[in-house]
């Protein structure tokens, strides 16, 4: 399995929300060095400097407040646990990050990221697994490609609808949920 | 390589990324897998279903569950080509949904069914075949509806021969097809009875057995004046009164007598004053009425135009008391709003939608006062139930 | 048949393209006048003088010219075959005022409008099949209310769906046409 | 009441409207009955399919035909959920489509078929059942594709599991199934061999015999580097090379060489300049590269940004000598540009798409010019095949 040897020291794609991207990458090259002590993991991979061209910080306060309530809102883009998320917000289609809306099913295959909590300052490895079984849920669009792979490097793409490997064979796809698997070490 | 053995790697990988590590902050705890989200029963006097027309992609309509409160998106239902409706059931524990399909998404054999959907998991419990010819139009609440003990769902054919088929919900069969020619869509008015409309402006009285069946059939002399103002199929219904609203504002009522069966006509009444129908004021929209039993109100949506314009959006909502027939409040509209609903309950939410935009704004009915908009319900967001 | 009844004198839904429906109606009015001479004919209901609180003629002869051009073209709502369609113009989707796109198929039963040609001077009775069989086209939406009755005289309301009475039993709506019947007299 | 006796009444009412009147001008004649456009064959030049998917009703995906000449709109194919591409035959006159359908929408029994229709009146003229497997992803051209005699469809299967499913469209039946465990898609390199991409970079080199059976699979070393700058799997085809480009824009080509087995690597040169990488010029885009064979001519969809921008749109088209490895214009996009497509012509017109809006931009490919942007293309226009 090349994609598992490639997983277990993979990069994971990472915060870059379409309709803001510029804005958030600024903050998440902050956010990341936090882990970069951890060099094996994931989100290592996010701990660079800001780069050249990012947008600079406005240092406007209700900005930054703004964005720190929405660090804890599961039902933004900018929620923690969606650093590698790519899909509609189950949180916004009647399920949460971690539970899918009545009726759908949860994919048992999938991809995963590691993000940086930083209520408590820690990492975890957080999976996105798939609610399938109902059409698209249309709500909460987020959709980010760092560190996202070509289709060839399956776990690490977020090209496919991860519902292709549901139990019942049922390929539509709804939204996609945050779950916590534990914390990264 | 099949799922067993990649799965079996892929727990491993994760294992290895998970090492349980002694932290000073206490973590916080993994979450469960598969877990998904049930609804409490019954269904919470806030809530409404608004029905997506999906008029781009009408093979995949869709019902949406919002939570006028909160303003939250609960759930959803996948109900097929053209839906036009749900149904929810006496009890709230079960939805009826009349939904088509084809074999081949928009091509192939056509098969036509109730689902029968769980109203606390949003899942299918069965379904029942019916005749494949449900008429596929701009959605109405008359589309599909219960016989006042909740027993017989009546939906309507067209195609273009005009017919009712009875659904028993309580055995979950057909029960069979009752034919309406030139009369569309049904009305109950019992527990056994129901009118349709007919183009001429009678009404057909159909009565039903106690299995479904139609048993007698009765055409009334023309009820409504069809020629230059008719009357909209799009009434509501309180008590013992269908309440039927005209192109040009005035309220017509059929009074349902002993049985269901013995119709009469109420006094009709006019939603506008002279100098309010000389500014072209009139009801129009999709689902244009709608009504509080407690409160004893009637709500039409409000714009001004032609008689052309029946269906356009209005951006006022005038509310009338049913009693006096007299106007009591006016409640401007933050968006263009083309289908109203108000909530059951004592202290009752206004929900308002238009096909053309696809968000969903929720008022109090008493004050007026708008409370919230949650955007993103769906396509072309058409008419609303609510439990 | 009481809607046949209704039909042989009955009003004809006109023209009022939900985009521009204003600014329409006040050249409708005038162009309705053509047909006040035939009282039995739907397009008579038509001849009414502009209304109070119609747009004003704006005058420009830019204006002007594009209407004049817009009622000649078959992929226009203005099109003077269109007095009272409603959906997407088949002249958009592979099609055209008389014909359906590729692959889909001519609805047999439909409702019926009265229009007045400019070109010419006369009326015409014209057919508004539907085309069947495929997801709707989504091109040149054209909705109009005026005379459009509720779905209980339906040869006369557009809120149904017209291929409902393919043979085929196929209720997929694609597009809408507007066939020359013949002259009306 | 049926349509027989409704029909015969609608019948005798048109005819009452449209007695013959003589006029002083001629009348325009009445039109046809049921009349059906259908399309010339060849397809023209300038003709391309633009693939909806849909995404917010994934299961009513399309394909639809535009003329790149006129901007006009010719027709569409319903392609079932989650459309990845049709395929055109050789000759044009047929159009292969891997479709996925559910008995209930998007739930029940799901059902795989390739459709053929027939590209002149863009109905089914045929359908192939394939297992039900196929990959549900963001549409790519090696989805789908014929072996270079155009006889084999080759199909990407994941569910998890990778597979190629082949179709034998001469014989219109499914032959089998070939198990690329760890790879991904079907590149063609002759009449009866391909090869998929693997996770570590290598190529999986597949051979058919003539019945379209996979008789030997060959697993390269790795022949890109993965992790730090992967190809993307968009690659196009000139001639025997295939042309893969890198997230910074390096292109990487696969030689083909005898009997389409020999695959070796060409040179690699970079789409940009020391400076241009500076500042941070890359490809990006869902269809990012296109081909024109005659002109030997490579275009790439250009934009400035990190390697997480990879899938973003640009408002630049840059195009290359792909003999000399030099860039030879810069077309500027009139809006963001997220697909190409070049017709193969002598006169070849440039085609543009993006996901999040629906419309397609017309260039002539030679100039640059601007010729028409064509509104109303679908709901989320993917990517683009020609003839």
């Amino acid at each position: 399995m090349n994609w598992l040897d490639a997983l277990a020291e993979a990069s994971v794609r990472s915060m870059a929300q379409r309709t803001s991207r510029r804005s958030l990458l600024a903050s998440l090259g902050a956010l990341l060095i936090g882990g970069a002590a951890l060099p094996l993991l994931p989100v290592a991979r996010g701990a660079e400097p800001p780069r050249k061209g990012a947008a600079p910080n406005g240092g406007a306060k209700d900005k930054a407040a703004a964005k720190a309530a929405a660090l804890q809102d599961p039902q933004s883009c900018d929620y923690w646990r969606h650093c590698a998320i790519d899909g509609y917000l189950c949180g916004c289609c009647g399920g949460s990050q971690h539970s899918c809306p009545p009726g759908t099913e949860m994919s048992a295959v999938t991809w995963i990221g590691t993000c940086h909590n930083p209520a408590d300052g820690l990492d975890y490895v957080v999976s996105y697994n798939d609610c399938c079984g109902k059409s698209t849920c249309g709500r909460c669009l987020c959709n980010r490609n760092e560190r996202d792979t070509p289709i060839y490097i399956p776990f690490q793409s977020n090209d496919y609808n991860w519902c292709s490997g549901s139990s019942k064979g049922n390929v539509a796809y709804h939204c996609s949920t945050a779950r916590i698997l534990g914390q990264a070490r | 390589m099949g799922c067993p053995s990649l799965c079996t790697l892929w727990a491993g990988a994760i294992a290895a990324l998970t090492a349980a590590a002694a932290t000073v902050a206490a973590p916080l705890p993994a979450d469960p897998l598969s877990q998904v989200e049930s609804l409490p029963l019954p269904p919470a006097p806030h809530w409404v279903w608004v029905n997506d027309f999906a008029f781009s992609h009408m093979a995949n309509g869709k019902a949406m569950l919002v939570d006028g409160d909160s303003g939250r998106f609960l759930g959803e239902l996948d109900t097929g080509f053209g839906a036009v409706r749900i149904v929810l059931s006496a009890d709230g524990a079960l939805i009826y949904s009349p939904e088509t399909y084809f074999s081949r998404g928009t091509r192939g054999t056509r098969t036509d069914v109730v689902t029968i959907y769980d109203a606390a998991r949003l899942a299918p419990v069965g379904e029942i075949e019916i005749p494949p010819k449900r008429s596929s139009n701009m959605p109405m609440i008359a589309n599909a509806i219960l016989t006042d003990d909740g027993r017989f769902l009546l939906i309507y054919n067209f195609n273009p021969a005009q017919s009712i088929s009875v659904v028993d919900t309580r055995a979950r069969t057909f029960v069979g097809e009752i034919d309406t020619p030139g009369c569309a869509l049904a009305f109950p008015t019992g527990a056994r009875a129901f009118f349709s409309l007919c183009a001429d402006g009678a009404l057909l009285k159909v009565r039903l057995d106690d299995s479904g069946r139609g048993v007698s059939q009765e055409r009334t002399a023309p009820f409504f004046e069809v020629q230059t103002n008719p009357v909209t199929e799009k009434a509501v219904r309180r008590g013992d009164s269908w309440y039927f609203v005209s192109y040009d504002g005035t309220i017509y009522s059929v009074i349902i007598g002993r049985d269901g069966a013995d119709l009469t006509a109420g006094p009709h009444w006019s939603l506008t004053s002279d100098s309010e129908r000389a500014q072209q004021w009139r009801p129009g929209g999709l689902q244009q009425l709608a009504v509080h039993a407690g409160l004893n109100r009637l709500y039409a949506i409000m714009h001004r135009g032609g008689p052309e314009t029946h269906k356009d959006p209005g951006r006022e909502v005038w509310v009338y008391d049913l009693e006096r027939h007299a106007r009591v409040q006016k409640i401007p509209m933050q968006h263009d709003s083309g289908s109203i609903l108000v909530s059951r309950d004592a202290k009752p939410l206004l929900f308002s939608i238009f096909i053309e935009s696809n968000i969903l704004d929720v008022y109090d009915a008493a004050s007026g006062r708008h409370l919230r908009t949650v955007p993103d319900i769906g396509t072309t967001p058409t008419i609303m139930v609510g439990p």
